[in-house]
């Protein structure tokens, strides 16, 4: 039975090794790989899913 | 031709500009207007029952989040009623004005982002499901056979998203980045209409005005002057001058024959040559483009 | 040029007729698109608060009562959300599709109607405050220049009012009607997409469908059949061929390839001679024009 | 004191004569004349003021 203070693992995408994500993780947050440094993004959390977060360059509207 | 940028702000009184692009259509000089409208689509996203959504991005800037709902509701007020009422309004003042948003003729087109960084709660995220792009191309050809025929375009955002799939959707888009993507592609002057006189040196004392910018040293010094709204503003300037427009002109919108004034010098004029001789292309000029929160 | 009334109905799904364009304009043959969508209007203004106003006229025709407040939503709908959203679509196609409305270069233009005659509760009354208009000019030179260009106009109401003190403003139009003086000023065919194959002798059976009307004798015979809906379309087609379109195809929007069927014959198709030689100009036919409630 | 039921007075403006209107007559509604047979439409009730009723073809919209 998790608890709500139990870490949140997820597999790193680039090197496949286990991270452990902050409780208070959620969908879109960019977390930093502990072993590269690279963005990673959370995809999901059911299950909870990474991927290497995209460059995004800054296109305001109106 | 003149590029004219007129703001789409609450009840667009362009009064001024309208009766000054109707004194420049009669002397024979072609024009083609801008115009952008936040304010009027925030009221239009509210009084559909929804709730304006903004954001702030990784380096502290607050934008629109444009989701589905947010993109109908931005088409709706920007393309149907802003553009559709500021036309009748031309075309009552005897400028026979054609209403165009990016999307017609695929005006103004680029690459839909459907991802941007932002900021909330100190936490850094990504946000699925923007309407937003960034201008690549424009459909000078387009603009140019309507003004040969004797019209004024009348154009506005949304801009013609592309997707990765080949999809085609309109998107959310800034109108003063808009008319410096047109004033670049047909190497036309810019007129930014703006709610202050020009840029200033120090915005909190009236005697700074910058009159003029000529060499890039003059450009850091307004890029460094300029902060926020007036941010954006200068950066448009930066990419149409980049992009082939020989001269920008950033003005007030309420001064008497706004227009007319500014293209007299009255605000902050901004030479092709200070963007010349630099090294940097147009990429690096944004990259170097601090906009201070 | 073949003239296209695509309807506007919820959630314009005119995937067929989008193909069909798509195929016509890679063949070289110039369209242009006319598009309705009088129930995403009512959306519309039901979605910004309001109750979408209808009234019956003294022939019991029941039409839209356009005040101010339903106008700006019209074009928002209409020329916003459609008429963009449609465009998009085309040029995801590879139609090179530029929307416009009637206000865009006088496209579509005629006097403001500001008041209109109605019955309710029993009594005749007037109702001024109304926003709809009679097309009596197109700018077919607009079209032509962009067809010579390769582009296919997608067109919508609303109509460019003109009123009596010289005021301009976007005022309600029949799309229909649109179609129907686009294709009389460009002499062009005229397909009328509809919900049903054509006109049916008897509406109940569907062995009645009328293939073609050559003689007035013809046309009268079609208009007697025509009930309602089918009333107003037989109202345009004949509008466009006493304005000098060749041909007029009525036909069923939901068929495949549905307007290269109409214009294969598959509805029910009204020739330039259903209204030559009648004496009567396009006024009488209108009056003529007895729609049944 | 005019009662509900008192009948609403007006005068022609092309006869000039007094009608008399119907107590439930609203502002727009149209009134034949009974001395020319004109359409008049009820301009205002207060004060109460008959125009000739313009001719208006229907150009219904969308």
């Amino acid at each position: 039975m998790t608890t709500d203070t139990d870490p949140v693992l997820a597999e790193d995408p680039i090197t496949g090794e286990e991270i452990e994500l902050p409780a208070d993780v959620e969908v879109g947050e960019i977390i930093d790989s502990p072993v590269t440094g690279t963005e990673l993004e959370v995809i999901s959390l059911d299950p909870v899913t990474l991927e290497e977060a995209p460059e995004l360059e800054e296109d305001w509207g109106e | 031709p003149v590029v004219v940028k007129i703001g789409g702000a609450k009840a667009v009184d362009p009064a001024g500009a309208v009766g000054d692009v109707a004194a420049l259509a009669a002397d024979g000089r072609s024009v083609v207007v801008v115009h952008g409208g936040s304010t009027v689509v925030d009221e239009t996203i509210e009084r559909l029952g929804m709730e304006p959504e903004y954001v702030e991005s990784a380096s502290g800037v607050t934008g629109r989040f444009t989701d589905a709902d947010a993109m109908e509701a931005f088409t709706m007020a920007m393309a149907g009623k802003l553009n559709t009422e500021l036309t009748a309004l031309f075309r009552e003042a005897g400028v026979d004005a054609v209403g165009l948003s990016g999307v017609d003729g695929g005006l103004l087109s680029g690459p839909r982002k459907s991802a941007v960084r932002v900021v909330e709660d100190g936490k850094r995220k990504i946000r699925r499901g923007e309407h937003s792009g960034k201008i690549e191309s424009v459909n000078a050809d387009l603009l140019a056979g309507l003004l040969a025929d004797g019209y004024t375009p009348v154009v506005s955002p949304p801009m013609e998203g592309t997707e990765s799939d080949g999809g085609v959707t309109p998107v959310n888009a800034d109108a003063d980045r808009a008319a410096a993507a047109v004033a670049g592609a047909l190497g036309a002057d810019l007129v930014l209409l703006t709610d202050v006189a020009g840029v200033y040196a120090d915005p909190d004392d009236p005697d700074t005005l910058i009159e003029s910018a000529a060499t890039p040293a003059d450009l850091e010094a307004i890029e460094d002057a300029a902060e926020g709204f007036m941010g954006k503003k200068v950066m448009a300037a930066t990419e149409a001058l980049s992009g082939g427009s020989g001269r920008v002109f950033i003005a007030d919108a309420n001064a008497t024959d706004p227009i007319l004034a500014a293209l007299d010098g009255s605000g902050t004029t901004i030479e092709q040559s200070a963007v010349d001789g630099t090294d940097e292309d147009a990429e690096d000029a944004e990259e170097t483009e601090a906009v201070d929160a």
